[in-house]
């Protein structure tokens, strides 16, 4: 009974019921007809769903056979478990989006009908196993469109719906057409039986027949060239109608080409190609679109092609059993979030990108536009980034290494345009405000629960791969913090210090070795910068803590990684959560983006090294990095140069100052001490896998060596040459892990230490010196240190911050930062890289300029009179800093209890060559006491500071002011021209300036400028006119003909 | 001011503060506003003796060209003069010398910036007056803005007449000088403190635009 | 293989291929989205004689099933089934396209499809 | 073209510009100081008018000064522009007359830039006003001047010594001719 | 060890390098005097300087940094002599020397500067951070030929244990640095010039220019620590050179006669030249002297044997 009453077959019947009977209701009670439409949707939710559910239990697939003759002399309908996800789920957004449009459907019986119609013969097309009987759907499906697209008669919708009608009569012409001569070779319409005698489909008749069926199927795909009519359909046709148009039909035609693959053997690169074409050329073209809905519009056709590869890329290769994932995963995640974009678009107000700002009003909305844009972009926990990762794993399996190219390269443009809109819309003002209220919450909540859906599907799918529990721990902490986020900041810091300091306890203990090391940095680095948030009081800061949550527990995770994949989605995990709390700051929009962009370009090289990995030795342990070095060096060489990018190495550092300069100002200190060392974490992930190998990479080495002291030079540079405060810090940091680069690229024993030595340090004091800059930009509201000055009278304690600070990095003793350079001449030397000693020496001695144009121009010489009753920084910016300046100084009385546990944990993979004698450290070259020499330091000091004090007792010393000074004879007028801080090395940048010229930035732009050319000329297609647009699809047509007989 | 007298040296901190009338209210915050107060010898005897002989014998000049008479200290310097082997050095910053030459004429501009020059350098200080126009303004005694008696103005300790002196005669004047040094005459910053309001009222009668503090610390 | 053994289908057959292009050829050089309408209904019209062609025998029977009539010579029923159902969906299709042209005409009181191409890029 | 050559087609050509002047802009008087300098007297009104002529027109590019004279008795000012022509290596001095009470005169400084600085120094000086010269209320040379212009003839310099700075006794002051005459030249007695 | 005596020695070691300090500091006026046709300053002159200066009788101060200024650089003065063996063998004139290696005095010169550059930029007075920006980038250039000198003695060596670079060159004049390794003297002694501020080097203080620069707000006791610092400091580097690259000393007259000789050297450039321009010493240092830092290099590298 039940299941007569859940028959597939139902749908078509009910819907062709509902189709007779609407008009007749409609007459009457117009919203008694609206119940019915909505009840048979419904109805059809509940037999995909029914049937989903039985099947995914194990249940046969559902055949329907009709007019009681065995397929093939009969049409037969096949309601599988594909067809049931895919059903399930154009069902589901099929009451939705009735729901959503119900406005506009009401009016009128025959629109509910047509939707109905339109609904079934999705429905139908995806059940139907008999190729005519597929036409058929097509053209109902094609009919219904072409009518709703132009439901509003509006000019627009009615020039697109009418090359919308030219396009899809010729495809379903063609269709026919190749329908007709397939069954003239074979005497079978159905697919089933085609593809059982598919040998009798020869000759380039044969061919023609199956170039006239597949691209039909392709062009109502929308493949690049032959699809600017779908493009202007998204963007003409009513949202709810785009969004099913996107979803809904596209799947049935996606589903439909799912069918006829196995006849399609020997067009599979071909197709694969013209979706790839597709996916890169729309990314490409999108880079350009300005308009929001023709921009969902090519993301779809993007997806659309991505999903067409895959499907013929897995079938080529005979990796059936991952298309559920990959393809389901891709097509799921593009189904979710465009039918969620549609409908956001319809509620919006205007056409350009900026007018999505409209959505803060509501920030519900904005956090789901922010998912969905996830979601769309392929990053974790979404479904697209399982589906992507599955495959170019299996791809790299067969050595596809072009396929994996263009998809990761076109999976980045995506990036790229996905994240430029929504920073748009972050950040630009709308002058029109978003109408909500007229509608309820039935054009909202949809998108709302899709949001959801999505979330539930990435868990789903994260299931089907082998991960610790913890590995989606960074995104329900921050799910659950955001709930909170309503409360006061106080409170939100309290709960998001807990969270932390659990996890700590929890993470810490459970690793070993260098990760434990990482871990007592990183997570108690993250919980003192963390005390610091609350510092600007009364300012609410909406998203910080949950982000900031999830970052520290993506890096925890990052550290508990045993898995390339564990540590490829916490890699991708942090690089969001970083992403977003970058775009926190006030004119953060570009810089975020530039630094999303390349974080996922990194983050992409490392996902190929992985893969190639993988393909090397078929495991997914991060162990298996060891084994595959044996084999190529290339890996390697990605792993680096992705690692590199998020330390901001050499020529992909342009991101970096940006990036942190725009950020808010305690976070910069977050981003460069300690998301900075993630990348120094890979670095020593890859190096211990390594070591074996290391021997043998002395090139590579050798290169990456220069290539980090360049780095600190230049970075040093270009820090001296600075007058922005956070760009000058940003380049320090640059210059500052050029040499943890570099000493890493030394790869012994002492180099090792060095490295992680350096990166303590440079923890703690880059820690300590943006806290104490974020104070003083707190306080002073300028970034420009030539508007400071004087600051010492005012904020003693964060000068003291800053000069400890600065002591540190410069590496004078008696402080830490001497330990430093220290092991970085004594490894360099070890290593016999003289020169490069030569170098290092240069660079330090560069880092000298910007760290007392730092100190000075902002503490030191003439105060602004405006500035003359800032405060002290808030207290709490000074726990922290406070905190940072006593571990500094404790380490640098007792620098063994820093050194011997690094040089314990790098022992396992370098043999030890330091000796102890009490506080004495003794390597090959030289020797060390710390201890010793800051106690000697400490005495001397006291030597002539009492010497002074007795003196002064014998004076009359008066305490003068700032303007108390000698002045050739004449008195200074104004602080700002006495004080000597604008372009402080003038003659510096006479001398060796040309080093500084920003090439890198011009290079990068030049390749933004090219990705947008390249756009612009693509987009030269769309003339926007209906025969060349019915052109391209006859060009197309051949084109693929002629490449298949070619091939 | 009392107490300053009985404990010198240990106040940072002045009672009483200038007026710095010839500033706006925002520049008032920029300068110092306390008074000088004088110091007293060292109070064992042979320390101050010990003190004015090296101080005698290590007279730091400052370098500072008031008018034409400057040209007369350069030669000083030369092998022909070698005022080095007396121990006299130029210094080029008011802060670290000990001896001001106010060599000529002195134009009332020229005043203002060595009033500032004087009361920069740290005492004990020595003034010497070098040539007839820094006694009665010699030649340019009635120039509209020429002043005439330096003494008026800071505390001179030594003249040195002529119009101009050659450098012998500088070289004498230095030798006077250091004898004056040592007999502990030379109490030239002293005075200026003591009779700070007199050389204050002189100055600012022909300092017309007195745009700096009253004291330049 | 294709063979062109049937003189009847043989001539069926050419004149369809020949109307799908001048249909084609009608809808790409004619500005005018009435005359384009024309071309499609070529166009499909020409798609239908293909069907028939491709069914028909000559000298074949009427598909009728009878004792008597031997399978082989029989006129293959199925395309001619199928093209009653593609006339049909033409019909709908051409309505469709029609409505489009009242509609436009209407809205832009212009029925040249270069008056269509305010969206492009 | 040797020197003398020079000279004669200096001569000449400083003869012709003054006719051509004198016929153009009214020269009352006109003088012929060397070969390389002239001196011309023209109107208040029609200095800017000469000087942009002789600038744009005859290569006076060159601004070398402008001063004064005051001319108390006859109760004007006299104003010499002094222009230097770097081709022919020429000079020429435009003079103009002006009126003592309330002096003021058209500011040139649209034709030099650097005519600010002499008007800012005349006016300073001589009191006499340029409206529209940049910066020319403000100090030049002197600070906090506070009595009439010192350069003015009616301006006591002994008198605002005494009155300013202090005088030393025991000065004595002697006559410089007398002195002169005593000392140094006693051969040539009274003349 | 016995802590009492050791620093009882120190404080010898300061005395004598004080006074030695002052009496070169001297002797060098005096040398140039006499080239000049003077008779110059008289041998004790420096000891006056210096106790007029503290016997000033007033003195401002900008603020705490300013006071700790001096303080900061006879610190690293003293500091700088701590860690340098002064006289091989001696036990006296021997110092805290174990506390560390080349790199911690190398590293330990900037102590003083940077407290100096700290105090000096409270002062207020725009010469300072001028002079410290103008030594800074001079000091940038000069470090890479001493960088590459001293890598190249540590090459030559294997050690960075100074008194194992002095053990080394004992025996005979010929094992002198200066013979054994002459290019990494020749880069060496050009970053000398530019460390011992005489022209055409003297930017920092840069008579003319920013007369003084840096210390021109420091005066009284302040100064007078920053004289003491001179003396110290000068024979302190003089020490690490003549260690360094000129067999050492074994006894306090060859110490006083080699570092003698040493300064000559920049003293005797310096009275011939005039003061380059800042980004001209960059340049110069950056060019040659470095081109000679390189050569010693790969001269060890590849040819060296010792």
């Amino acid at each position: 009974m039940v299941t007569e009453l859940l028959s597939p077959l139902n749908i078509i019947i009910i819907a062709l019921g509902a189709g007779f009977l609407l008009p007749l209701i409609h007459a009457r009670s117009p919203r008694f007809a609206g119940q019915v439409m909505f009840a048979s949707l419904l109805y059809f939710v509940i037999i995909s769903a029914y049937h989903f559910y039985t099947l995914i239990g194990g249940a046969p697939a559902v055949e329907i056979i009709t007019a009681g003759i065995q397929p093939p002399f009969a049409i037969n309908l096949r309601f599988g478990l594909a067809e049931a996800f895919v059903l399930l789920a154009v069902n589901t957004a099929a009451l939705f989006g009735a729901r959503y449009m119900f406005d506009e459907l009401r009016e009128h019986a025959s629109a509910m009908i047509l939707f109905i119609v339109w609904i079934m013969g999705i429905n139908g097309m995806v059940m139907t196993r008999d190729l005519f009987n597929l036409f058929i759907f097509v053209e109902i499906t094609a009919v219904s469109s072409f009518v709703l697209v132009a439901m509003r008669a509006n000019s627009i919708a009615l020039s697109a719906g009418f090359k919308y009608v030219i396009a899809g009569t010729m495809a379903s012409g063609f269709l026919l057409l190749g329908t007709m001569l397939l069954y003239y070779q074979t005497g079978t319409l159905n697919i089933d039986d085609l593809i059982i005698h598919q040998e009798m489909i020869t000759g380039p008749f044969g061919t023609a027949a199956l170039m006239l069926v597949l691209g039909a199927i392709l062009v109502e795909l929308k493949p690049f060239p032959a699809n600017g009519w779908g493009l202007d359909v998204y963007q003409a046709a009513p949202a709810g109608i785009a969004a099913l148009l996107s979803v809904g039909v596209s799947a049935a035609y996606l589903f439909a080409l799912y069918k006829i693959l196995p006849l399609l053997t020997s067009f599979l690169p071909v197709i694969a190609a013209t979706g790839l074409l597709t996916f890169v050329a729309s990314n490409f073209i999108g880079l350009r679109q300005s308009d929001p809905r023709r921009l969902l519009g090519y993301s779809s056709v993007g997806q659309l092609g991505l999903m067409v590869t895959a499907l013929a890329l897995l079938t080529k290769f005979s990796l059936t059993e991952y298309i559920p994932l990959v393809v389901g995963g891709l097509f799921i995640s593009h189904f979710l979030a465009k039918a969620g974009l549609f409908w956001l678009a319809g509620i919006i107000k205007g056409s350009e990108l900026g007018d999505w700002s409209q959505l803060r009003s509501k920030p519900v909305l904005i956090i789901a536009f922010l998912f969905l844009i996830t979601a769309l972009a392929g990053l974790p926990p979404f479904p697209t980034f399982w589906a992507k990762w599955q495959l170019v794993m299996s791809l790299m399996e067969y050595q596809q290494h072009g396929w994996v190219f263009f998809i990761l390269l076109g999976s980045l443009l995506e990036v790229v345009y996905l994240f430029r809109w929504f920073g748009k819309a972050v950040s630009s003002q709308s002058d029109k405000a978003l109408d909500i209220s007229s509608s309820g919450n039935r054009q909202w909540l949809p998108v709302v629960l899709f949001v959801g859906l999505l979330l539930a599907c990435g868990q789903v799918m994260a299931s089907s791969f082998d991960l610790p529990v913890m590995a989606l721990l960074p995104v329900y902490a921050g799910l659950l913090l955001m709930l909170i986020d309503g409360l006061g900041e106080r409170l939100k810091q309290i709960a998001s210090l807990l969270v932390i300091i659990a996890y700590s306890v929890y993470l810490i203990p459970s690793l070993d070795g260098l990760n434990w090391i990482f871990g007592l940095m990183l997570l108690p680095g993250s919980i003192l910068i963390l005390i610091a948030s609350t510092y600007q009081q009364g300012t609410a800061r909406p998203g910080f803590y949950p982000l900031f949550v999830m970052l520290v527990l993506s890096l925890g995770t990052l550290l508990a990684a045993e898995t390339m994949l564990g540590f490829f989605l916490a890699w991708e995990l942090m690089t969001v959560s970083s992403y977003l709390l970058v775009s926190l700051g006030k004119k953060a929009t570009r810089p975020s983006l530039v630094y999303l962009v390349f974080s996922i370009a990194g983050a992409f090289l490392i996902l190929f090294a992985f893969a190639l990995i993988y393909a090397q030795t078929g495991s997914m342990q991060l162990s298996a990095i060891g084994q595959a070095g044996i084999v190529s060096n290339w890996p390697f060489i990605l792993l680096l140069s992705g690692f590199f990018i998020k330390m901001g190495g050499l020529g992909v550092h342009v991101w970096l100052p940006d990036a942190y300069a725009e950020c808010d100002d305690d976070f910069t200190a977050m981003m460069s001490s300690v998301v900075s060392k993630a990348g120094v974490f890979g670095l020593f992930v890859v190096g211990t896998q390594m070591t074996a190998q290391l021997n043998d990479m002395d090139t590579i080495l050798t290169v990456v060596g220069w290539v980090g002291l360049i780095m600190a030079l230049a970075g040093a540079i270009m820090a001296a040459m600075s007058e922005d405060i956070k760009h000058l810090l940003a380049y320090s940091s640059i210059g500052q892990l050029g040499y943890i680069v570099t000493t890493f690229a030394i790869a012994n024993h002492t180099g090792w230490v060095a490295a992680m030595y350096l990166a303590v340090n440079h923890l703690l004091y880059k820690g300590l010196i943006f806290l104490a800059i974020a104070g003083v930009l707190y306080r002073v509201k300028t970034r420009y240190m030539y508007q400071m000055g004087g600051l010492i009278k005012n904020m003693p304690i964060s000068f003291i911050s800053v000069l400890i600070g600065i002591i540190t990095i410069s590496g004078v003793p008696p402080l830490l930062g001497f330990g430093g350079k220290w092991l970085l001449y004594n490894a360099l030397l070890e290593r016999g890289w003289y020169l490069q000693a030569g170098l290092a020496f240069f660079a330090s001695a560069v880092a000298f300029l910007y760290l007392f144009k730092l100190i000075h121009t902002i503490f030191l010489g003439q105060r602004k009179s405006e500035h003359e009753h800032v405060k002290e920084a808030p207290l709490a910016l000074l726990i922290p800093q406070i905190t940072f300046m006593v571990l500094i100084m404790a380490f640098s009385m007792f620098p063994n209890i820093l050194i011997q546990p690094l040089s314990d944990a790098v022992a396992p993979f370098m043999a030890s060559t330091f000796t102890w004698e009490g506080y004495l450290l003794i390597t090959e070259n030289g020797y060390w006491n710390g201890f010793l020499v800051m106690n000697i330091v400490g005495v001397l000091f006291m030597a002539p500071a009492i010497l002074l004090w007795l003196v002064s007792k014998k004076m009359k010393v008066q305490k003068v002011k700032q303007f108390n000074i000698v002045f050739a004879a004449e008195r200074p007028f104004t602080p700002a021209t006495t004080h000597y801080a604008y372009n402080f090395y003038a003659f510096y940048d006479k001398a060796i300036g040309f080093l500084t010229r920003p090439d890198a930035t011009r290079f990068w732009n030049g390749v933004s400028e090219w990705g947008h050319t390249v756009g612009a000329s693509l987009r030269r297609f769309y003339t926007g006119n209906g025969q060349t647009y019915a052109g391209l699809i006859l060009f197309y047509i051949g084109v693929m003909y002629l490449a298949v007989r070619t091939l | 001011m009392n107490k300053q007298d009985k404990n010198p040296g240990n106040n940072r901190e002045n009672l009483i503060k200038l007026e710095n009338a010839g500033l706006t209210a925002e520049e008032q915050q920029l300068f110092c506003d306390a008074v000088p107060v004088p110091y007293e010898p060292y109070s064992l005897e042979f320390v101050e003796r010990f003190h004015n002989w090296i101080r005698a014998n290590s007279l730091w000049v400052l370098a500072f060209g008031t008018g034409c008479g400057a040209i007369e200290l350069n030669p000083l310097m030369t092998s022909r003069f070698d005022a080095n082997r007396f121990g006299v050095m130029m210094r080029p910053t008011p802060r670290q010398a000990s001896v001001l030459i106010v060599a000529g004429y002195s134009s009332v501009k020229t005043l203002k910036r060595i009033i500032r020059s004087y009361e920069q350098m740290q005492g004990p200080k020595f003034v010497i007056g070098l040539g007839i126009c820094t006694i009665n303004g010699g030649m340019y005694y009635d120039s509209y803005n020429t002043i005439n008696c330096l003494d008026r103005y800071i505390p001179v300790d030594l003249y040195i007449t002529g119009c101009m002196p050659r450098p012998e005669a500088l070289l004498a004047g230095f030798m006077e000088l250091k004898r004056k040094i040592k007999a502990g005459e030379c109490d030239g910053a002293n005075r200026y403190v003591k009779d700070f309001d007199w050389y204050k009222a002189n100055q600012k009668k022909v300092i017309k635009k007195w745009d700096m503090p009253d004291y330049n610390w | 293989m294709f063979e062109f053994n049937l003189p009847l289908a043989n001539i069926v057959l050419v004149t369809g291929f020949l109307l799908i292009l001048s249909g084609l050829w009608a809808m790409f050089i004619h500005k005018n989205i009435i005359r384009m309408i024309i071309g499609f209904s070529l166009m499909d019209t020409g798609i239908h004689m293909i069907m028939v062609a491709l069914g028909y025998i000559t000298g074949g029977t009427a598909p009728i099933f009878d004792d008597a009539v031997d399978g082989m010579q029989m006129v293959d029923p199925v395309p001619s089934a199928l093209v009653l159902t593609a006339i049909v969906i033409g019909l709908g299709v051409t309505a469709v396209m029609l409505s489009y042209a009242v509609k436009i005409h209407q809205a832009k009181n212009s029925l040249s499809i270069d008056d269509c191409a305010e969206q492009k890029w | 073209m040797g020197y003398a050559g020079l000279q004669l087609v200096n001569t000449m050509f400083m003869q012709e510009l003054c006719e051509r002047m004198t016929r153009q802009f009214d020269c009352d008087q006109v003088m012929h100081q060397k070969d390389d300098l002239s001196f011309l007297r023209v109107d208040r009104d029609r200095l800017e008018s000469a000087l942009m002529y002789l600038k744009t027109h005859e290569g006076f590019v060159h601004l070398s000064f402008v001063t004064v004279i005051d001319y108390i008795e006859d109760g004007f000012f006299r104003l010499n522009y002094m222009l230097y022509n770097y081709d022919k290596a020429t000079n020429i001095g435009v003079q103009v007359d002006i009126t003592r009470e309330n002096p003021s005169m058209h500011s040139i400084h649209h034709l030099w830039a650097q005519g600010w600085t002499y008007q800012r120094e005349l006016k300073e000086m001589y009191g006499i006003d340029f409206p529209g010269s940049p910066r020319v209320d403000e100090e030049f040379v002197l600070e906090g001047w506070d009595g009439i212009p010192p350069m003015l003839r009616e301006f006591d310099t002994a008198k605002f010594c005494e009155d300013r700075f202090a005088k030393r006794d025991g000065r004595e002051s002697q006559d410089i001719k007398q002195t002169m005459r005593d000392n140094l030249y006693p051969e040539r007695g009274e003349s | 060890m016995n802590w009492a005596l050791s620093i009882f020695y120190y404080i010898v070691t300061v005395l004598v390098v004080l006074v030695y300090g002052l009496l070169l500091y001297a002797f060098i006026a005096k040398t140039m005097a006499r080239v000049q046709g003077r008779i110059g300053i008289p041998i004790y002159q420096p000891f006056l300087d210096i106790i007029q200066t503290y016997g000033r009788r007033t003195a401002v101060t900008h603020g705490y940094m300013f006071d700790l200024g001096p303080v900061f650089r006879l610190t690293g003065g003293l500091g700088t002599l701590a860690f340098i063996p002064v006289i091989y063998g001696s036990e006296i004139f021997g110092n805290f020397h174990f506390a560390g290696d080349l790199l911690l005095v190398m590293y330990f010169i900037f102590f003083g500067q940077l407290g100096m550059a700290l105090g000096a930029g409270e002062s207020g007075h725009p010469y300072a951070p001028m002079g410290i920006a103008r030594g800074l980038a001079q000091m940038t250039a000069f470090e890479v030929p001493f960088a590459l000198a001293v890598i190249a003695v540590f090459m030559q060596y294997e050690t960075a244990s100074i008194t194992e670079i002095v053990a080394a060159q004992q025996g005979s004049i010929y094992n002198w640095t200066l013979f054994t390794n002459p290019f990494a003297v020749l880069a060496a002694m050009f970053a000398f010039l530019g460390m011992s501020m005489y022209p055409p080097f003297d930017l920092v203080t840069a008579p003319n220019e920013i007369p003084i620069g840096p210390p021109t707000e420091y005066h009284s006791a302040y100064l007078s620590l920053l004289q003491t610092n001179r003396a110290i400091f000068a024979g302190a580097k003089l020490v690490l050179f003549m260690n360094l690259f000129f067999g050492g000393a074994t006894n306090l007259p060859i110490m006083v006669l080699k570092t003698w000789a040493i300064y000559m050297i920049p003293v005797l450039i310096g009275v011939a030249f005039p003061r380059f321009k800042v980004e001209n010493s960059i340049r110069f240092f950056l060019g040659v002297p470095t081109l000679v830092g390189i050569i010693a290099v790969l001269y060890m590298q590849y040819w060296g044997t010792v």
